[in-house]
């Protein structure tokens, strides 16, 4: 009897090949500039949009704003904007992580107003310093979300309960930790830098240049690979397509948040500071749901947890980090929320969390899991916030605005739906 | 006689009122091909998905290599290098064939996934499955036919070496020339040492490849029997529980 | 609002135009309907009235959205804020606004770091809520020092609650009063019903006065003294409809009524004159030496309803109808 | 050629049997009472236990609270509870409909607030017979469900997008209807009567006796029938066993709410009007979801929509109506607050809706779909009344409170899963 | 020659880039057992698709009894009296078997369901598929073993008397006793004038049961041959692209 060849059951690719095949099966790489063009529209007619009815939704509706208030377009109201979505970009990103398991954080608000709360009392009450005040608001998001990760991984709860019961919970520990009535001021000039300061005008455009530069650098590491391991690779000219869409792009919004934008005299100009950081959140999450086991993982357990359990993926524990990144994540919304705010009251991010999980819909991601990226998350927090931007310059009266905002919230979902449809996806909508 | 590399006994297994696994017995060799067969519903998915530790036995013992082992989760399995083809195909709809294939065991490079080398063995180890209409590796596995399904699950199995490869009713859904593949690439995985369970219901698909037969009868084994010593119509037999085995040799 | 402005949008002269601008961030819907009822168009006829443009939005009760339209209004300019203060979010919107050289009011709520403060005395409803409950014992021949009182405050995590909870709570332990159950405090009709009742079930049904913060939270109590067969002292705040017709019925001792008009025109005059580009001085001072203009609430009973109605904060026509008729007609509500 | 026999395709049975067999099947009913008890016991073994689970959460909250507080075991807080609860209890009913085929109707709860609204201005300030405004009102909640059918079924929406926008709407509108005057009272004695008052004793005990007349009758028309078809019948006795607990369990509720549990001279005593209702609608939808063919295309459609909608189900239409009859029945809710509340205002229903999907889920309700009855929701809303109830006699503070009341849910979801965990269920949690 | 009951001609449907037929013709006789094969991935099951109503045809036309008809949705194919078992079984996992197989069938009285009838009728047709391991027809579908849940989707589409019925790859998980009483059950409907079209990879079973025999390759419809004709050789040479058929009788 011949055993099989000691350890490598895992190592070694299988030998069984009759022979090298030359004749590689496609693998949408090939063919140039043009040919990669009509296979992505042709992929797009088929309803794999990704988060473009949302880029549709959003332009539509700036559009129709710049017609009804002559602030909208301006470069003031332009930086505005982005420190104000930057709360829900954040949010909408770390609910990502667990809707791609089709699961729910509906505490993902409360949490991060939790973890200000008690951030705020160290540092204004206790008078510890901030910043070991901040590591700890974020030791309790980590804490909230094994919470939830256990319970809804190892035990088995369902995470809409799980989480229900701490959206309760946290409410009254809210109430708690700041007392009846009460409300702190932010003082620590470094956390309201976040959301009032900007980055100097050449911090921008350095910004910029990261960016453009991580965009050629993955994309040629990319190619390099596919050179070593002898398979197709796009052309080349792609990647510089992309590139310099995103430096005209990101360049035109950097020059714009290069202008002073102050109705005094003492001028505003830059970024803002918070942007450099929800970029870099936003890039990083891509990086890991792209290109680690880990977030491939989160796939195939959204997809479809028997298959990716039998495959030896760690199905549980896999449940269980997505609710702490989740968690993690939000307490870095809360913390922008209570920058922008200046203060935490009791009531911290009571409202925000169903706006998170609409900005992941409207974006593109799939409520029962599987389907779904970050930037479409992303797409979908400035859709809704610029519905509120958009609306905070009417001047309306409080009980018309909410009616609009649900209103133009369908309508931008329509919109979505309507574009999915057409195209014949709707065979895979569930 | 050789030696089992698996050797199971008195495995029961119950879905609340209903014993499937009454006592189970099975062995499989080494560089052979052991064929599992029986009526539907007879209990071998069950069995298998109990080897694969997937839904683990109620009762009873299983030894690997002479070693009695616990087969409690898929991970188990796969460390002892056991590899499955399930009933089921167990694919993710939403990932690409090529991430479908390499699941739960990613080449990386710099602890970064080596999409590249992943591309070219995916494409390889279908290629010499004969498989012709796919058009991509990067296609999803939610557009594929229910035979291009099947050949992504096998090739899943094989792509990595394995001491034991237990495909249950691997050509089902696969056309005539796929199947011919298929047969050939689990005589190869024999010859190459490879421990080789399949389940079957084509009986000459059974006697072309199997060296054992072992015969699942209302979660009994009823027969387990060297193809050589039997005939088809005893198989059928056995099968359908209107004739019973009576070793002649020395095995028990 | 802003669509008959013909400057261009450049940010510096948008400026400039809208220094004729007022704006003004009310709180939320849910704590009161005056907001929305009352100060939003008192506060815009008072102002365009005087030939400047208004800018007034609400908060809804969330402090994130709160900086944003202050964020929207800063955008477009602002002659004057008058900010009426939610969980503390006003006080950054008062820095933003100083350091652009805007000047603020203060409204209702006292915000530190705001120029002005024009309000109703918070503490002040409570007292008038407290002196109710201790008169209606007084009337129904209970003594205080025994009686049994449940507290049905407003939402803790919304700090005028406390104010009102202490105003109520000077007078009622001066009168020897000592909560006999205090259920978590709610701004909702429902989970006040629901609260209340537990509470009643806890005191074994027994209950000689109800302490409540305003009149939505009073109707859910009523509604489980009514089941009950119980007719004791409540007390409330809004003169809302409900409210109203709960005094005329008797169910409710009094509701505080606080002319919003009087203090919207107190504000209102206020900013007209800060919008001239005048530094109007006001005698009163808060402790931090905020200039302070005070407008005092009022207790109604079922005899100063017809007050309400007069005054135009309610009509005859909502309060009188099915049984309210008979007490209208009783208490010569028209 | 001969053509098969004209139009009779579907009318017909297959005359392809060989020749009629006669050892059927087993279905399950073959047995004596031992032999169905065991049967019931491998199934809930097995994980099949509906709403067992929340029962038993249910009385081990009972019994702690009866510890907690004398006063939570009398006649009067049943009676109270009961009252309390009917208004989740009937949302978590609506709710039912929605979540069994995996969609979820946020704005449930302000289409409740939003129709009592128009009802209470309707009769109040327009003052329209209040029948009228009532079917006005629940015509509004009809238009409500066909608005989120269309939306979700034709256009394709995801259900969570839709009716977020709506609740977001509806709190605008609420807003807009009840205007100037902020609340307004609810003078209709019919419907104050709903909750506050009471059947007379003997209605209680009449309301017994159709209930349990019900229950025997369904069981014999159904042995009936399945005699007529010559299969085997379930023992007599079981039918009797079920009847008799109905009757034993129901007559100690109506004997307890017929004693006086008055604390003044005026007695107090009967069950409350809102039980019968609240009853007869969970005995009419559990027969349309359990006998009709539109009950058996929900559980379909929330199972498999594609295999539903290859068998010719109407999956369109299916998914529409749930959210009609959702909308409908929540207007029910909505009605049930306002009469206990004897008021309506502004914000009328917009926290009730979370807590009713917890209840359906607690209960045992699936959020995937396809799994859950109303009775599971509506034991499910009674764990959850259960805690507010039992909280409320206890005096605590606010923030504790919500602690309290989200860490006893969570309490109550574990035991719900640990019992399902346990019994190897796990497999086919999702 | 017979006329065709169906009738389909120029049928292309594509998925986005990949055009998976390309003008495909296809008849069913009443009385007569049509055989449609091909390999894996060919288009056989998207075909059957089409005249099912399940993914409506990109173009082409197709003829029923002579009418040309429009099939866009499951309920206009059922309509005309076409039964269909689909590769993937399309079954209610939630559901028990009887619930299945009378799904948007269900028998009523009053209004409301009349279980007794339909649960005989389930266990009756069951009965004779040779299904012996199935406990109870209140079993959830979610239980049952490939082979069971194939046969639960035979049954359903052979429980009401059709016109037209067509099955793909039915027997694919069938054991040896249950695929002999499918083949009889498909030689059984023919000769009461059912319309029956058949999809496998079994060329011997194909044999056994066809009238015609129809070869899809690569999206074409490359030979349409009655099996008297033709011989096992051929069948395999149209299906690997490796002959063409040049028809010989009038039959374009
Ligand atoms: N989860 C379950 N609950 C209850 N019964 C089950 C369950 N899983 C399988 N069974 C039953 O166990 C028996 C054996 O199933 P199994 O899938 O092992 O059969 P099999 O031999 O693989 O049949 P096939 O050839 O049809 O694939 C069947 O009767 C099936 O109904
Ligand atoms: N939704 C889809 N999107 C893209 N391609 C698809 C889709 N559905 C099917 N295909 C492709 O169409 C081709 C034909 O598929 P089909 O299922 O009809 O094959 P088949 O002949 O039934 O094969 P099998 O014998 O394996 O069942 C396959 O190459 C498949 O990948
Ligand atoms: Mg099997
Ligand atoms: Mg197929």
């Amino acid at each position: 009897m011949s055993a099989p060849s000691g350890n490598d059951t895992t190592t070694n690719t299988t030998t069984l090949l009759p022979e090298s095949v030359s004749d590689l099966i496609g693998s949408g790489q090939e063919g140039g500039v043009s040919q990669q063009f009509s296979a992505w529209l042709s992929r797009v007619r088929q309803g794999e949009m990704g988060a473009l009815p949302a880029v549709a939704g959003f332009i539509v509706l700036s559009i129709l704003f710049s017609f009804l208030s002559p602030y909208f377009l301006t470069e003031r109201n332009f930086a505005n904007f982005l420190t104000q979505a930057a709360e829900l970009v954040m949010l909408g990103m770390a609910l990502v992580f667990v809707i791609l398991l089709g699961e729910i954080d509906l505490s993902a608000g409360v949490t991060g107003g939790l973890a200000m709360c008690i951030w705020v009392v160290l540092t204004d009450v206790t008078k510890l310093n901030w910043f070991l005040a901040l590591l700890i608001a974020f030791a309790v998001g980590l804490a909230v979300g094994s919470f939830i990760g256990f319970f809804v991984a190892r035990i088995g709860i369902p995470s809409f309960v799980v989480t229900l019961g701490l959206f309760l919970g946290f409410q009254g520990l809210e109430l708690i930790v700041i007392g009846a009535g009460g409300n702190f001021q932010v003082q620590t000039p470094a956390i309201v830098a976040l959301m009032n300061n900007n980055l100097p005008v050449w911090g921008g455009w350095l910004m910029l240049a990261v960016f453009v530069a991580l965009s050629l650098a993955t994309s040629f590491w990319d190619r390099s690979r596919r050179t070593a391991a002898n398979v197709p690779n796009g052309p080349v000219a792609m990647v510089l397509i992309k590139a310099g869409a995103l430096l005209v792009l990101g360049g035109l919004a950097v020059f714009l948040l290069s202008q002073d934008r102050s109705a005094s005299i003492i001028a505003i100009r830059g970024v803002p500071i918070v942007v450099p950081i929800v970029l870099a959140v936003l890039w990083i999450g891509t990086f890991v749901l792209d290109r680690t086991k880990f977030g491939r993982y989160i796939y195939a357990v959204g997809g479809n947890a028997e298959a990716a359990r039998r495959s030896g993926v760690n199905v549980v524990l896999i449940r269980f980090l997505v609710f702490v990144i989740c968690s993690f994540l939000a307490v870095g919304s809360g913390l922008f929320t209570a920058a922008r705010v200046g203060s935490v009251d009791a009531t911290a991010g009571k409202d925000i969390v169903l706006s998170g999980v609409a900005a992941a819909v409207v974006g593109g991601v799939s409520l029962f899991g599987g389907r779904g990226r970050l930037v479409h998350a992303a797409v979908g927090a400035l859709v809704i916030a610029v519905i509120t931007n958009g609306l905070g310059l009417l001047n309306l009266p409080s009980g018309l605005n909410n009616v609009i905002a649900g209103a133009v919230l369908v309508l931008a979902a329509t919109i979505d739906a309507l574009s999915r449809l057409r195209s014949g996806g709707s065979l895979f909508r569930r | 006689m050789d030696t089992p590399i698996i050797e199971l006994t008195g495995v029961i297994k119950s879905f609340g009122p209903v014993n499937v696994l009454r006592g189970v017995e099975l062995r499989a060799y080494p560089g052979k091909v052991t064929a599992l067969v029986g009526d539907n519903g007879a209990g071998k998915s069950t069995l298998i998905k109990g080897l694969a530790g997937v839904q683990p036995y109620d009762e009873g013992e299983v030894r690997f290599e002479g070693r009695p082992v616990s087969l409690t989760h898929p991970r188990d399995a796969s460390a002892l290098g056991i590899e499955v083809v399930y009933q089921d195909l167990a694919l993710c709809d939403n990932l690409d064939i090529v991430q479908n294939m390499f699941l739960g065991r990613e080449e990386l490079v710099a602890g970064t996934f080596d999409e590249g080398r992943m591309e070219r063995q995916s494409s390889e180890v279908l290629r010499s499955l004969n498989v012709r209409t796919v058009k991509s590796v990067r296609q999803k596995v939610a557009s594929l036919s229910g035979g291009q399904r099947q050949t992504v699950a096998i090739a899943r199995a094989v792509l990595k070496k394995a001491k034991v490869v237990i495909l249950d009713e691997p050509t089902a859904a696969l056309g005539v020339a796929q199947t011919e593949q298929v047969l050939n690439l689990v005589q190869r995985l024999a010859s190459q040492g490879v421990a080789v369970v399949i389940i079957s219901h084509n009986l000459a698909d059974v006697f072309k490849v199997a060296d054992y037969i072992s015969v699942l009868y209302l979660g009994t084994m009823v027969a387990e029997v060297p193809t050589a010593e039997t005939t088809y119509d005893d198989v059928v037999g056995y099968i359908t529980g209107s004739k019973t085995y009576n070793p002649t040799g020395a095995r028990a | 609002g802003c669509s008959g402005n013909g400057d261009n949008s450049k940010a510096g002269s948008a400026g400039k135009a809208a220094s004729k601008t007022a704006c003004v961030i009310l709180p939320d819907a849910a704590s009161s309907p005056r907001w929305e009822n009352m100060d939003r168009p008192d506060l815009k006829k008072a102002l365009e009235d005087a030939g400047f443009k208004t800018d007034i939005q609400n908060a809804q009760g969330d402090t994130s959205k709160y900086a944003t339209i202050a964020d929207q209004e800063l955008s477009q300019g602002c002659g004057v804020m008058l900010l009426v203060d939610y969980n503390g979010a006003g006080v950054s919107v008062a820095k933003k606004a100083k350091a652009q050289g805007i000047p603020t009011i203060a409204y209702d709520r006292p915000i530190a770091g705001a120029d002005y403060y024009v309000s109703f005395d918070n503490e002040k409803v409570g007292e008038l809520e407290g002196q109710a409950i201790v008169d209606g014992l007084k009337a129904a021949g209970k003594d205080p020092a025994t009686a049994t009182v449940v507290y049905m405050g407003g939402d803790p995590t919304d700090g005028n609650a406390k104010m009102f909870h202490d105003g109520a709570d000077k007078v009622m332990s001066a009168a020897g009063i000592k909560p006999a159950k205090e259920p978590p405090g709610v701004w909702d009709g429902a989970k006040s019903a629901t609260n209340f009742e537990q509470a009643l079930t806890s005191l074994g049904g027994k209950v000689d006065a109800v302490w409540v913060a305003n009149d939505t939270n009073a109707a859910g109590v009523i509604s489980v003294l009514d089941k009950n067969h119980l007719k004791v002292p409540v007390s409330g705040q809004d003169a809302s409809t409900a409210g109203l017709q709960n005094v005329l019925l008797g169910k409710q001792t009094g509701t505080v009524w606080k002319h919003v008009p009087d203090e919207a025109k107190a504000a209102s005059d206020l900013a007209i004159e800060l919008l001239k580009g005048k530094k109007p001085t006001v005698d009163k001072k808060l402790d931090d030496g905020t200039p302070y203009i005070a407008v005092t609430p009022v207790l109604v009973g079922p005899k100063d309803v017809e007050k309400v109605v007069q005054a135009g904060d309610a009509s005859a026509s909502d309060l009188c109808t099915g049984a309210v008729a008979a007490a209208c007609a009783a208490n010569g509500v028209k």
